[in-house]
């Protein structure tokens, strides 16, 4: 009852920086996640983390490496037989976790559950049918072959592979779908212990395991006995659960947090580079920013160095245009400097010699954000007022798709997890695309999107991209800010495990001593 | 006559926020076994606080200050709390004003009537089926002995099932359940019709007769003190003002307070004479000046009243407090 | 028993000891009475009383400890947010928007609350049926599931907050009075006012409310500090008030984050909602002791 | 209880569940947001891939064709797929429910052997330090965020001094067994003392997060109303009667003060049930509360129907359990 000494004697127990780490069962792995997992069915979601506890179940025919590199997994070869045929060799000697063996069927028949329509029974099509794009037929060319073919060329088709995984078509025969979503039978590292909904997903090592692409040492089956997704939304316990000790590798550790969990002796830090980018749309069929000087006005108020230094504590990396560093043909470009007075001048030449209001739409998670830049950009003439919405009707407000839209500005961002352009050039430049919130409209970038998409020479294709990235740079219909990284706090205790850019948390290799 | 009850130079206060309250300052008074006395006075005369003092039922911030209070031989004042709870409700019995409110409405009236003697009574068997009965033959008794019909059935049913003179009846029943010695009966009949007034008071009269015990009757009915009571004592701004017998105060009263109330009230001994009110308001029992606290409404006051007054001998068994008497002969 | 307490007239003897134990017993109440008045003149004068723009951000001072403590300033006393904004005057505006709701929103619930809950004790029958439908329709909604649906379909804004919280709130003080209504609207005196012929009205209004204020206005002030935080849990939930403005609620929300880093950015908004509200509690509870002597033992 | 009230009472179920319905039918209509775009998110996908994804959710049928599968459907008790989940959203809900429940009835019990308690005494002690105490207890115990209260607990008791977990409901090197979904039932039937112990570790810093206001407006009923009786005539009259000084207190006063203790327990009995997300997501508890508010925000419409109708039964019947103890500690009012 009587709270306050309680409180006061907790609050000054938080500041202080003994923090004792605590024990737990050696051979657990506990991983301190954001959200549960929907459903186990590897076919029939569309959520990230989902996929992220799937993916410690299943294996695909493809996976990437921690530094994005797509490599075989279930396949042990991949080649590409025309611009629409793609071959793929499966491995022997892989078995699923119900003892039996995996066979080429399996991999068609997964992947025609996702392709085909109505192929998740109940006239029911997959939700990841998207995800496979123009996929015309899966065929078992020779017994140990499956072939893809696609309706028109598509270059990225290995990229987005990894998403897919094999589920054991007898089992998914006996089980349907309905029961896809509770139970398991994959071919991944990891056995499903149990699931408790909403509070841990319990995963057990599969000792039969074939182990895993032979490109990502080491090969083998899993190294802890035990892997527990332990579900903690709340960010500060989650963080509080890594300091006590409990879990030993929590996701999304905010910024804020970074120096603390540095600072514990037993914790740490580690960052990857993100693929989501981070930009404000300007309206370009609002009135003021149809004007490109208002819009390089913007560009130029905001001091990005500023902010990433700042509040996001260095773990971000600038850009200029909308690819991510990272990403496949991300080129140099000229930067927009930091120039408050000049973009008054702008404002001024554009005929707002007072300066503009406007307002600016953000969600929740990105209020802190979006306030310092809203300021920054007051400092410039651009008096701006942050309205926070939910991310369901800013998503409804925003991406049109083409239908006329009302708002000024938003501050949002598009991922990009297999870090090839078409996943994030296409939908937030192209004209009238989904997620073109900016309103923008340049054929000519339209054509250039249109064939770089299909475009199988490699370099050729960069170059296209390098060309569509100029254009935008000078239309400036978004100012592109930043791509954060991926922060994760994770235990002294642990190796060999290191964070992957696509967000996933693959724990084959990882120990706990 | 044996005395049951000798109180002397009781007070009373109460700390209020603005100052003390002396509600009752320096009351003394006699009970004898089997006598009834009539307690008479105005609302905040101190009548109900003197007798609350007596059974220790003064709650803080009210406390008794000064006094003796002797019953049946024993010091009440010198008595522990737990001993005081032990003569409650077995020797001294109360009866409240209103039976509505005095009765708990969330338990039956069985209960409420059972729990006294459960409290009390030591006769009562111990083998648990046999005490069951005994306590329940007991609570019929009663509500017989009141005149409640079918007294078995009724055990069972809440106070707002009963009708109004029936709840007084039940409240009467539960405190004569111990057969005290002293019944202090509040304002018994001020919540009641005047028809079931005089049913209950007869009933009072009754049971003291059979059970020869003491009654303190307090009312602002003089003519309820008349047809009932042995002896009355007047009481005005916390001090009793006049003390005798019954037939002698109102048949010639004393102090000019007593004459004041009687010419206030209807009497048919008084047939044909204008009513007369006391003019003016009770004064406040607030660090009262010691002196006659009448005298700023009493049409005898002179200069030399403004002194204190004791309780003067007025004839046998007679007292009053007032100076003046000899103009009141 | 304390009948004979109706006077306030001085006497001259006890003076001293009277004024020294009303002092003592005041205290508490006078500081509580102070402090309310601090806050409001914190609303009311907030431009002159805060020592920065509220909304004034600067990122070098992002998460600045209190004075006191090292890296303090003591320009800052109380500290720095995430957007290096003075605490202390984000606390002296954020009190107006907190006042503000908790006062509208219990104000508004209370007036509906009697009114209905009266009409559905006093009258019964089918009015009582229709409001009470009407309560269980909207006690059947959990209060925060109710709030964030209502946020959710009319968007962000203070005055859509005030409706998505008051929407709910009145039936609380209906309940309350629905049910003191009942107990009461059967003792005597009621029956007697009805017997002398007074109308419903008079006899809900002035025999029956005043009767049963006392449980209201306990239920009002404990639940006028509810209105405060579950602002803040719908700033929590990302649906309070807009950026830049602070309300206590969304300061303690926003600053939850930073818990394990910078206490300060939540602990000084919510200790300034405790002590508001026990404040209010404290000086309530002293004027009713002046007013009804009821209370006063 | 007379069979035709029981019956009268279950009728009253059927307005309140179709005005519950209605209303979150409409407001998750009108609510600006579409489930199809949320769910695809930024990922590629042509218009026809949509429109198949949308009609596979049954969102292609107009509002009140909509409406009218629903209720059609929730009388066969069948409430649809969640989106999300791809399952039935009664199992969905079934999955989480029992934690709920458990959380809150563990934090109401908390609230009642707290605040019943301390509202006697401070009341039998009024203006006493002890009632002082637990008065700005109590308005402490209103005035702090859940929340707050609930991160500066963890950082107390299972950060510094390491004695209690963080979050969830039991560890995980026991393994239980589900026969109710309530843990520390289920623990004990299975005579497992240690995992019994472990779970009652896990719930004891939600239940105190979650049953603090409850414990607090409790406590200020309590003690109001029981001033209230203590200066009635009955207690008067009870003391007059010589009756022991607890018999006084508890059963002449208490009997009468716990009525108004008792229907504000079963209202807020109703808002512990719905109000826990808050606990829910600082504790990563893994009960109802939570789900239903990422469902809002995902506007995965069958589960919040579904769930918000759940609500409003609990609702009827919690009152329905308040009617009955209302009625037995008050005889004046009749069923």
């Amino acid at each position: 009852m009587n709270a306050l000494p309680r409180l006061l004697l907790a609050t000054a127990l938080a500041t202080s920086p003994a923090l004792m780490p605590a024990a737990v069962a050696a051979e657990d792995l506990i991983i301190g996640f954001t959200l549960d997992a929907d459903t186990l069915d590897p076919a029939n979601h569309r959520k990230r983390e989902t996929e992220t506890v799937i993916r410690n179940i299943y294996d695909g025919l493809l996976t990437r490496d921690p530094d994005m590199r797509v490599v075989p997994e279930i396949a042990e070869s991949m080649t590409q037989v025309s611009p629409t045929i793609y071959d793929f060799k499966i491995r022997s000697g892989i078995k699923f976790h119900d003892g039996t063996d995996m066979t080429a069927e399996d991999v068609k028949f997964s992947l025609d559950r996702v392709t085909v329509e109505g192929a998740m029974g109940d006239g029911q099509t997959s939700p990841r049918q998207g995800l496979m794009g123009p996929v015309a037929s899966v065929e078992i060319v020779d017994g140990d072959t499956v072939r893809i073919t696609l309706k028109e060329p598509w270059p990225i088709l290995p990229a987005m592979l990894p998403n897919q995984q094999i589920v054991s078509k007898a089992f998914v025969e006996a089980n349907g779908t309905a029961g896809m979503a509770t139970m398991t039978n994959g071919t991944g590292p990891f056995k499903l212990g149990e699931w408790r909904k909403g509070d841990a997903i319990i995963l057990q090592r599969f000792d039969d395991y074939y182990g895993g692409a032979p490109d990502i040492e080491p090969v083998g089956a899993a190294c802890v006995d035990r892997a527990i997704f332990k579900i903690i939304p709340e960010s500060a316990s989650r963080v509080a659960a890594l300091l006590a000790g409990d879990v030993h590798i929590i996701n999304e550790l905010p910024t804020f947090s970074i120096a603390q969990v540095k600072a514990n002796a037993g914790t740490d830090v580690m960052t990857v580079n993100g693929t989501r980018s981070f930009f404000l749309a300007m309206n370009m069929q609002g009135e003021v920013f149809d004007d490109l000087k208002v819009r390089q006005a913007a560009a130029h108020a905001i001091d990005k160095n500023l902010i990433i230094d700042r509040i996001l504590d260095g773990t971000a990396a600038r850009i200029e245009g909308i690819l991510s560093p990272d990403a496949f043909g991300a080129s140099e470009l000229p930067a927009v400097a930091y120039d408050p007075e000049k973009a008054k001048a702008l404002l001024a030449e554009a005929g707002y010699p007072d300066g503009i209001a406007i307002t600016m739409d953000t969600e929740g998670a990105f209020k802190d954000t979006a306030e310092a830049i809203a300021s920054m950009l007051t400092n410039a003439g651009i008096r701006t007022t942050v309205a926070v919405g939910e991310s369901a009707q800013l998503t409804e407000k925003w991406r049109t798709a083409g239908k006329p839209k009302s708002g000024d500005m938003y501050f949002s961002s598009w991922g990009n997890g297999s870090l090839d352009p078409f996943d994030i050039f296409t939908p937030t430049h192209k004209t009238n695309d989904r997620g073109n919130s900016a309103g923008y409209a340049n054929p000519a970038l339209d054509t250039l999107l249109d064939s770089a998409a299909i475009e199988m020479d490699v370099d050729k294709r960069a170059a296209m991209y390098r060309e569509a990235e100029l254009m935008i740079n000078a239309d400036q219909p978004y100012v592109y800010l930043w791509v954060p990284q991926d922060i994760y706090g994770v235990s002294k205790k642990l190796s060999g495990w290191k964070p992957s850019a696509d967000s996933r948390i693959n724990l084959h290799d990882a120990c706990i001593n | 006559m044996t005395v049951l009850l000798e109180v002397t130079n009781l007070r009373t206060e109460f700390s209020a926020r603005a100052g003390l309250v002396r509600a009752v300052d320096g009351v003394s008074l006699q009970i004898s076994r089997g006598e009834c006395l009539g307690v008479v006075g105005e609302s905040g005369s101190g009548k109900s606080v003197t007798f609350a003092s007596i059974m220790g039922l003064v709650r803080p911030p009210g406390r008794v200050t000064q006094g003796t209070i002797f019953f049946d031989g024993c010091d009440l004042r010198g008595m522990s709390p737990e001993e005081m709870r032990a003569v409650r409700g077995r020797d001294i019995a109360m009866t409240m004003q209103d039976a509505l409110t005095a009765l708990n409405p969330a338990l039956t009236v069985g209960e409420q009537l059972a729990e006294v003697l459960i409290a009390h009574d030591e006769t009562l068997p111990t083998g648990r089926a046999a005490r069951h009965n005994a306590i329940k033959d007991r609570c019929v008794e009663m509500l017989g002995l009141v005149g409640i019909p079918s007294p078995d059935s009724r055990l069972r049913q809440y106070p707002h099932e009963f009708s109004g003179g029936m709840r007084q009846r039940i409240m009467i029943a539960i405190a004569l359940a111990c057969r005290p010695k002293l019944l202090i009966a509040d304002e018994p009949t001020t919540a009641l019709d005047v028809t079931i007034q005089a049913q209950v008071l007869e009933l009072i009269s009754d049971i003291r007769a059979q059970m020869g015990m003491a009654v303190a009757l307090i009312t602002h009915d003089l003519g309820v003190v008349a047809e009932h009571c042995d002896r009355v004592m007047v009481m005005y701004a916390g001090q009793v003002v006049e003390e005798g017998p019954t037939d002698d105060v109102i048949g010639h009263p004393r102090h000019p307070y007593t004459r004041g109330l009687l010419a206030s009230i209807p009497r048919p001994a008084m047939r044909g004479q204008p009513l007369t009110p006391i003019v003016g308001q009770v004064p406040n029992l607030m660090g009262l000046a010691p002196q006659c606290r009448f005298h700023s409404r009493c049409p005898l006051a002179q200069p030399s009243c403004l002194v204190e007054v004791p309780m003067l001998p007025v004839g046998p068994g007679r007292r009053a407090r007032c100076l003046r008497l000899e103009e009141t002969a | 028993m304390t009948d004979a307490t109706l006077s306030h007239t001085p006497p001259a003897d006890s003076l001293f000891r009277r004024n020294l134990r009303d002092f003592r017993r005041n205290r508490l109440a006078m500081v509580s009475v102070i402090v309310v008045l601090i806050f409001v003149i914190m609303t009311v004068a907030a431009p002159l009383v805060a020592p920065h723009d509220p909304n004034q951000t600067d990122l070098f001072r992002r998460l600045q400890p209190p004075a006191w403590m090292e890296g303090g300033d003591w320009a800052f006393v109380l500290g720095c947010d995430g957007l290096g904004r003075d605490i202390l005057s984000r606390i002296i505006y954020g009190a107006r928007i907190s006042i503000f709701i908790g006062v509208v929103v219990i104000v508004l619930a209370t007036g509906v609350g009697i009114l209905a809950g009266l009409a559905a004790g006093y009258f019964r029958g089918w009015v009582d049926v229709v409001i009470g439908r009407i309560v269980d329709i909207l006690l059947g909604f959990p209060y925060l599931i109710f709030a964030i649906g209502l946020m959710a379909m009319m968007g962000p804004g203070l005055f859509n907050i005030v409706l998505a919280l008051a929407y709910k709130e009145w039936v609380i003080p209906c309940r309350v009075v629905r049910g003191e209504t009942l107990a009461v609207r059967e003792l005597e005196y009621v029956e007697a006012a009805r017997a002398l012929g007074a109308g419903s009205g008079h006899i809900m209004w002035r025999e029956i409310l005043p009767n049963i204020m006392s449980p209201v206005i306990v239920v009002s002030t404990i639940r006028m500090a509810n209105v405060i935080i579950l602002e803040a849990s719908l700033s929590f939930l990302g649906l309070g008030v807009q950026p830049p403005t602070a309300s206590w609620g969304s300061m303690v929300s926003d600053g939850r984050s930073f818990i394990l880093e910078a206490w300060w950015v939540s602990t000084f908004p919510g200790l300034a909602i405790v002590l508001l509200v026990l404040a209010i509690n404290v000086a309530s509870q002293g004027l009713r002791d002046a007013f009804d002597p009821r209370f006063s033992e | 209880m007379s069979l035709s009230r029981l019956l009268e009472r279950l009728l009253q179920l059927i307005p309140v569940l179709l005005g519950v319905s209605a209303i979150a039918f409409l407001m998750m209509a009108l609510t600006p947001g579409d489930p199809v775009q949320i769910m695809i998110g930024d990922q590629s996908i042509t218009p026809e891939q949509e429109a198949e994804l949308r009609r596979g959710l049954g969102l292609d049928r107009p509002l009140l064709e909509r409406f009218f599968i629903f209720l059609r459907n929730a009388l066969q008790f069948d409430f649809g797929t969640s989106f999300y989940h791809r399952r039935p959203v009664s199992d969905v809900i079934a999955e989480r429910l029992p934690a709920t429940i458990e959380l809150s009835l563990v934090a109401l019990i908390v609230a009642l052997v707290t605040a019943i308690p301390l509202g006697v005494l401070a009341a039998i002690r009024k203006n006493s330090i002890l009632d002082r105490l637990a008065t700005v207890g109590s308005l402490l115990g209103v005035s702090l965020p859940g929340f707050w209260f609930g991160i500066l607990l963890i950082m107390l008791f299972a950060v510094h001094l390491q004695i209690l977990p963080v979050s969830g409901r039991i560890g995980y090197s026991s393994e239980v067994p589900t026969i109710t979904g309530f843990l520390l039932i289920d623990t004990l039937l299975h005579r497992d003392l240690a995992a019994f112990g472990d779970a009652l570790r896990h719930i004891l810093l939600p239940a105190i997060t979650l049953g603090l206001p409850m414990t607090a407006i409790l406590m200020r009923v309590t003690r109001a109303s029981m001033l209230e009786v203590l200066r009635q005539d009955y207690v008067t009259f009870a003391e007059a009667k010589g009756l022991s000084r607890r018999r006084v207190l508890f059963r002449h006063a208490l009997k009468n003060a716990l009525i108004p203790t008792v229907s504000v327990a079963a209202i807020e009995t109703g808002s512990l049930l719905g109000g826990n997300m808050i606990v829910e997501a600082v504790f990563g508890w893994p009960g109802l509360g939570r789900l239903v508010v990422e469902s809002i925000f995902l506007r995965n419409y069958p589960l919040v129907q579904a769930a918000v109708l759940l609500y409003a039964v609990t609702y009827v019947l919690l009152n329905f359990v308040a009617d009955i103890l209302y009625t037995i500690l008050n005889p004046r009012v009749k069923l």
